[in-house]
């Protein structure tokens, strides 16, 4: 049995008070609990921004690293050790800008783990530039006369990748959240949550603009649909909706599969050093 | 004292690696030392290229220039390269007649005899194995070993072809050729730095590399991955070498050694990653193999252009390690070395090659696998009780676990952080971290081996150098004391961190290096205050050789 | 003489900044001599920063650490940052009350007289102006200005906040606060490095920058973005830096001066890129504004940490430039030199700051317009008959235009090349053309600004030191000096090349840095080989001053 | 008038003997003569890659820049000139590989110029490793148990982010790749030509294999209809479609622009060294 109590770090939050941040975390520390996940089974991976903040306020193993490289990070630990959840906390910046590349062949990889994009449509940490999620137009403090690139659809592009578990959700929606969060990490292959997070700090819309958009997708929303999928990917505007867009349940090769199926199926921490007699048969190829 | 050079030449695809490596291999079984280079431009067919077999016997891997013997494989490579055929060297040609000319119809033979001009190149290393003097055995025995896996009609009429050519040019040379190559006892590896670096990683207990291909950089994956399977090690190709740096910290941290490589250019995208490494106390070995620059530069040849950017690789200060290694055997064990340190002390670690040390096929009697040493420096989490990843202690080396080993939980973290790896704001802290970091590399430097001096004690000039020169510098040093000169030799392989050393006084000090501006020279002023007199400097992308370096030395 | 150093400290978001700056703007309105910098954590609310101001008579420009006058926001910041408050000095506080204390309630301030608590700031502001002794007239000429873009309401509430937070101290400080700054005529400037670097890339005719944000360098785009129009300067903000880099490459070649600006991680991203500058000799200015690493590091604060990497950043061997100014003014014209001599000689160019120098707010009297040249290294297309981009010559400076200036065609290429620009595989060429880009790197050093003196004549004791800590540290030689001590300083702003120079003899060499591993001393040994008898080195992100300099040289 | 020797380069080329990209380059040039555009009035910018080397074999003003950079550098070359006619020619691997995050995030710029790719589903410059469009399963000389990754989906993802014109051509059909590369430089906006080359050296189909499943795109085929259009850039297998997948001919913002209309509408080179007196006016902020 796991509480949520053990999730609970000792580094101080480092967040301003009231930032919806709060509310993802708290949406994962319940997630872990409903799968009952304790901290040593679990490794967080982020890159840099304030989302990218999130493994030190949650007790377990994690890899803090560089701004944008955190999937590079992640695909690896999950390949060396299977067993491990391995969970990617990520900002718009760091995932959709600066880790661009890695975003985009990270989804042909199809690696076992689970990505939370803390969305805000802003560069948080850097005190509010403009991200490729914010939206045409819209002003901030470095895009005075407004935003001029079209916004990026990270979850169309996800889709039509091929990720196998494709979701939105909302950061002042607790439990659905949370709800998602255990779907997406129980779910073998890549599963892809992107959560739109109101920055009160230097958000472009406030709180209520997204509150008035935002709504679920209703229960007969067919989620095997990929065209449908597709076009609820593409909505943003007036409404904007959340929940599971994409799930494929059919069995698919994912990111290390092929080595385990042929090479050897466990965690690559436990084979030892090779026999002298393995070395020795390499370099008699040379002779 | 036989000491033959061979060059084949011709264009992109025609196939001179093929008769090289061939014949290569053929003097290597015949038992006698090979060593071979290549010279070849950045295309996929055309052009023109050199493929330099140097057969020996005593033990030489390092390049010679004039040839003895000379093929072509068309006419624009035989305008090229003829001027490197001595006075007294044969040339084995296709049509051209005359005195010192072999001439072995090889198109005729492969057509009429094989029916097929594709077996032109295997005809043609008949011919050469024959000039050079070497029984047909020991080209059989090539053949059935190279062609083997491609079933047995190729293996028979590669067979015939060599056959055919041997014969055919046996029969002109009488009285031409001067050489004989009686088949010795001896047994030799013949293998290329890629390869010894990839054999190097595995008996260090890599388990997974992620590179981006870059030539010359591209051997050491794509060995690792066609060996995958009986080496048990993870291979995958990266988007992008920024991905390669961060996947293979990635695979560190979940506790596994692991490695990238790439060349200049690659290598610069990894710097940021190196200083990840840094922060972090994450071990991790990345090849540079050296290639001319700056940016693109000539993607296929060879320089040592990158030492001063490799040692101040990434922002902030950290510890970090830096070899260099000479030749396929010290290449095999540095890395065995870098992977052993890096995990010891937590660090990066660079190893430093180039084109030259990559592709050439050196000789060698024995790998000394009996010196490799394997242990992990992994901490035992039973004798842990509250884990600090970055503890603070006297050595600066804090015990490193894997996350999901034991109950203990693995937090790193790429900004300043406290012992547990949370971000830390706490400047005095920070403070403290810095030295733990630093400390390290104080203990790092003595564990490095100090350079190897060759004739210095009673040298009035010495040469510095580093790297992959390393017999082609003792060789010039032998050839000038034969000639009276009191010079000597001092070899670096291992260039960060440097160790303690006392060099010589009152010499002259001459760097012998592939660039162009003396990086080492000015390396060692900085490290031990030591001044250059000259550079001997080589940056045309062709590889040191001990006549460059000795007519060098002497012209200045 | 009047040097007071007053201390505002709270919380991110409370709003200190805006405190700290009006106060120092207040002084320099008065005409007296204002420098502020900041020490704040990297995040946007909550933690624990302070903002200090120095105000002195004569000019300073460098940091106090103890302070006179002491206000905090919050207790943390409170408890953090009150030992710093000097036996005499003054606290100003909400509540407290006793010696030296000057209580003002700013909040039932704000809120009975302005009916909003958030104009507390102001409050406190106009409280710290009449504890300073400055007349009523000065702050209200900054709140005019500060506030003028508000609108009336705006503007006449924070008026009245000011005015009450004035008044209510003044009545207090009678008897108690012993400073008196009567208005002088003086008129500065208050400006940060980011903006004086931002200007005179406008002053060196840039019209392009293209960046990714990161702390600190992200106050330049920011500036020239907010006056693009006015500065007609195309501003991007970059996908990461690499794309930031090239974009400014892919300017440069199409014909303006174009630049990118990063701290340690971004510019170790661009790294590949300075080495395409290189190669192709495209022109471009790169600002590395310097911040603690490795890594993430401490994001917010300063360090002097990425020397050796910057002159060393690329891969290959080529020109390049490396300036490290002490002051915005000299960052001003600092750059104004880059964007000349990176045109003239067709080579990146980096300006090293770091956060001190970035965020801080320094006075100065006058910028020197007059010696900004304004010229252009771009040759005549009319005067070129047939246009080799890469034209070997003495010089080794080629002819620069840019396409669609003329019908001359401009090629550039990253590979190694011929004149014309066209990929080569001639060795011999290849040769030629790294002669050619070094040969620049001998005409550049005879440009180069020597280092800058004082008081070397009769020193015993010379401190070596670079960039932003100038100031503190000439501060340092003259308190040194005061006590008997013979001490004097070189200080360098121009690192790559290094110029000639003869430096003093017999003498004991100090390096003063803001790094752990003296890099300016390892970089002087190689070029100089002088040595360094001890460093004084700061890393804990915090920056120099000139009595951790006297502790430093004094105590060890 | 422009004729086609007007391009006849000196330079020796450095291709296969039959590399399919000969036909690329005859294309290009051949719409060049179409489009009357001179030496001088165009600026190719490339990578590093066999298809990078293309501009060397073209008279024209050229930047050959580094692996996968080049759109960068043209970005800025057609900000800073927008009269030259700015071509990008780059590889698979070059654009979508290395240069992945500048081709996502400049489709979303719409800079008006060219991109066009030699797609040839290797790296043929390194000697015959993957790509990102690989097909799944096919065998390399690194992926020695075939390509484990799914394909990339380039047309795809320009589509979806807005790119106005996508299209895709066939090295062997040079009259026709020729007329698409006429339409493309016409077109003001980001166009985007995706050209299969079988590369005859390390590809990993026949040139037959190609020939058999090319098709063009019908007469009537709807290329406003962005739906159909992301329908036929998923198309790939038996069948493969080439031709202008997708044209929005309605007016579009373009990278540049809003500069253009508020600031200086021109070429920036034309602008000098500014007055003191602005100087002067910008430091007088600061007193
Ligand atoms: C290589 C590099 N470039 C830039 C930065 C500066 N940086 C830190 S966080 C950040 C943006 C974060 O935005 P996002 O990922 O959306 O996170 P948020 O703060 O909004 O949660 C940037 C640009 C960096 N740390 N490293
Ligand atoms: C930073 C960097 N990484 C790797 C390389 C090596 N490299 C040169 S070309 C190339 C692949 C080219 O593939 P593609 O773009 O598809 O072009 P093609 O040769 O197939 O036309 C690579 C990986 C490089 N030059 N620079
Ligand atoms: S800046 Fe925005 S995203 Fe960052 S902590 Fe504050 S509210 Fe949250
Ligand atoms: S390797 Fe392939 S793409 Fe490159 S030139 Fe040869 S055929 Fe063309
Ligand atoms: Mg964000
Ligand atoms: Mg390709």
């Amino acid at each position: 049995m796991v509480e949520i109590e053990d999730y609970q770090s000792d580094a101080e939050n480092q967040w301003c008070p009231g930032c919806p941040n709060f509310g993802i975390l708290r949406a994962i520390k319940s997630a872990l609990v409903a799968l009952a996940r304790k901290p040593e089974e679990i490794c967080m991976v982020s890159g840099i921004g304030q989302a990218a903040k999130l493994p030190h306020y949650l007790r377990c193993n994690f890899f803090n690293g560089l701004h944008g490289r955190a999937l590079p990070i992640a695909v690896a630990i999950n390949v060396v050790n299977p067993k491990l959840t391995t969970i990617v906390v990520t900002g718009d910046g760091d995932c959709y800008g600066e880790g661009g590349n890695h975003f985009l062949h990270t989804i042909r990889r199809n690696p076992n783990i689970t990505l939370i994009v803390h969305n805000n449509q802003i560069y948080g940490l850097t005190k509010g530039q403009a991200s490729p999620t914010t939206d045409l137009r819209a002003k901030t403090r470095l895009q005075f006369e407004g935003v001029e690139l079209e916004p990026l659809r990270p979850l169309a592009t996800a889709l039509l990748h091929g990720c196998p578990f494709v979701a939105r959700g909302y950061a002042g929606d607790i439990k659905g959240l949370s709800d998602l969060f255990v779907e997406a990490m129980r779910f073998k292959g890549f599963s892809y949550v992107d959560v739109i997070q109101p920055c009160i700090t230097w958000g472009t819309h406030t709180v209520s603009w997204y509150k008035e958009r935002i709504y679920k997708l209703p229960p007969d929303y067919d989620l095997h649909d990929k065209e449908e999928a597709l076009k609820k990917a593409c909505e943003w505007g007036d409404r904007i909706p959340i929940g599971v867009f994409y799930r494929d349940d059919r069995p698919k090769m994912g990111f290390g599969d092929q080595f385990r199926d042929k090479i050897f199926d466990g965690r690559l921490t436990d084979l030892g050093f090779r026999k002298q007699q393995t070395i020795i048969e390499m370099l008699d190829i040379f002779r | 004292m036989i000491d033959i050079n061979v060059v084949v030449s011709g264009a992109a695809g025609q196939g001179i690696q093929t008769i090289g490596y061939i014949i290569a291999k053929t003097a290597s079984e015949a038992g006698y030392n090979a060593f071979s280079w290549q010279d070849y431009e950045s295309r996929i067919r055309g052009g023109s290229n050199s493929y330099r077999i140097r057969v020996s016997e005593d033990p030489a891997n390092s390049p010679l220039v004039k040839a003895d013997i000379f093929i072509a494989l068309d006419e624009k490579s035989k305008a090229k390269y003829r001027p490197l055929l001595k006075e007294d060297g044969i040339l084995v040609d296709e049509q051209e007649t005359g005195e010192r000319i072999i001439t072995v119809p090889f198109v005729d033979i492969a057509q009429s005899e094989l029916g097929d001009k594709l077996f032109v190149n295997t005809v043609a290393a008949g011919a050469l194995t024959a000039v050079m003097g070497i029984a047909w055995e020991s080209l059989k025995e090539v053949i059935l070993e190279e062609f083997s896996g491609k079933g047995d009609v190729i293996v028979s009429k590669n067979l015939t072809a060599a056959a055919e050519g041997y014969k055919f040019a046996r029969n002109s040379c009488e009285g031409i050729c001067p050489w004989v190559l009686p088949r010795r006892e001896q047994k030799h590896y013949l293998i290329s730095g890629n390869e010894a670096l990839a054999l190097g990683a595995a008996a260090g207990r890599c388990r997974f590399i992620a590179a981006y291909p870059m030539t010359p950089s591209t051997g050491i994956i794509t060995f690792l991955s066609k060996y995958k399977e009986r080496l048990k090690i993870f291979t995958e190709q990266a988007e992008d070498e920024i991905a390669a740096v961060n996947m293979a910290i990635g695979a560190s941290y979940a506790g596994v050694r692991a490695m990238t490589a790439s060349s200049g250019g690659g290598f610069a995208l990894m710097v940021e990653g190196i200083s990840l490494a840094g922060m972090t106390e994450t071990p991790v070995v990345i090849v540079l193999a050296q290639r001319p620059a700056p940016a693109t530069g000539l993607p296929t040849r060879t320089e040592q252009g990158d030492l001063l950017f490799a040692i101040n690789a990434g922002h902030g200060e950290f510890p970090k390690l830096v070899f260099a290694p000479s030749d396929p055997k010290d290449a095999f064990h540095k890395i065995v070395r870098a992977f052993n340190l890096a995990e010891k002390y937590q660090i990066p670690a660079i190893i430093l090659t180039d084109q030259h040390l990559a592709d050439s096929y050196f000789t060698l009697d024995d790998f000394e696998l009996d010196k490799v040493i394997n242990r992990s420096y992994l901490a035992n989490p039973d004798e842990i009780a509250n884990y600090k990843r970055y503890q603070l202690n006297e050595s600066g080396i804090s015990p490193m676990l894997y996350p999901g080993q034991s109950h203990h939980l693995v937090c790193c973290d790429s900004d300043e952080h406290d012992e547990y790896g949370h971000i830390t704001e706490d400047l005095e802290l920070r403070k403290r971290m810095v030295k733990k970091r630093l400390r390290k590399t104080e203990l790092l430097r003595k564990e490095i081996v100090p350079p190897e001096e060759k004739d210095i004690s009673d040298a009035t000039d010495v040469f510095l150098s580093w790297g992959s020169s390393r017999n082609a510098v003792f060789e010039a040093v032998d050839r000038l004391r034969e000639n009276g000169a009191r010079v000597g030799a001092i070899h670096f392989t291992e260039l960060l961190p440097l160790p303690e050393y006392e060099f010589p006084r009152d010499v002259n000090y001459y760097t012998v290096e592939s660039n162009a501006t003396g990086q080492l020279g000015r390396l060692l002023r900085s490290e031990y205050g030591i001044s250059v007199k000259r550079a001997i400097a080589r940056y045309d992308g062709l590889p040191l050789d001990h006549m460059y370096i000795m007519e060098g030395f002497v012209n200045g």
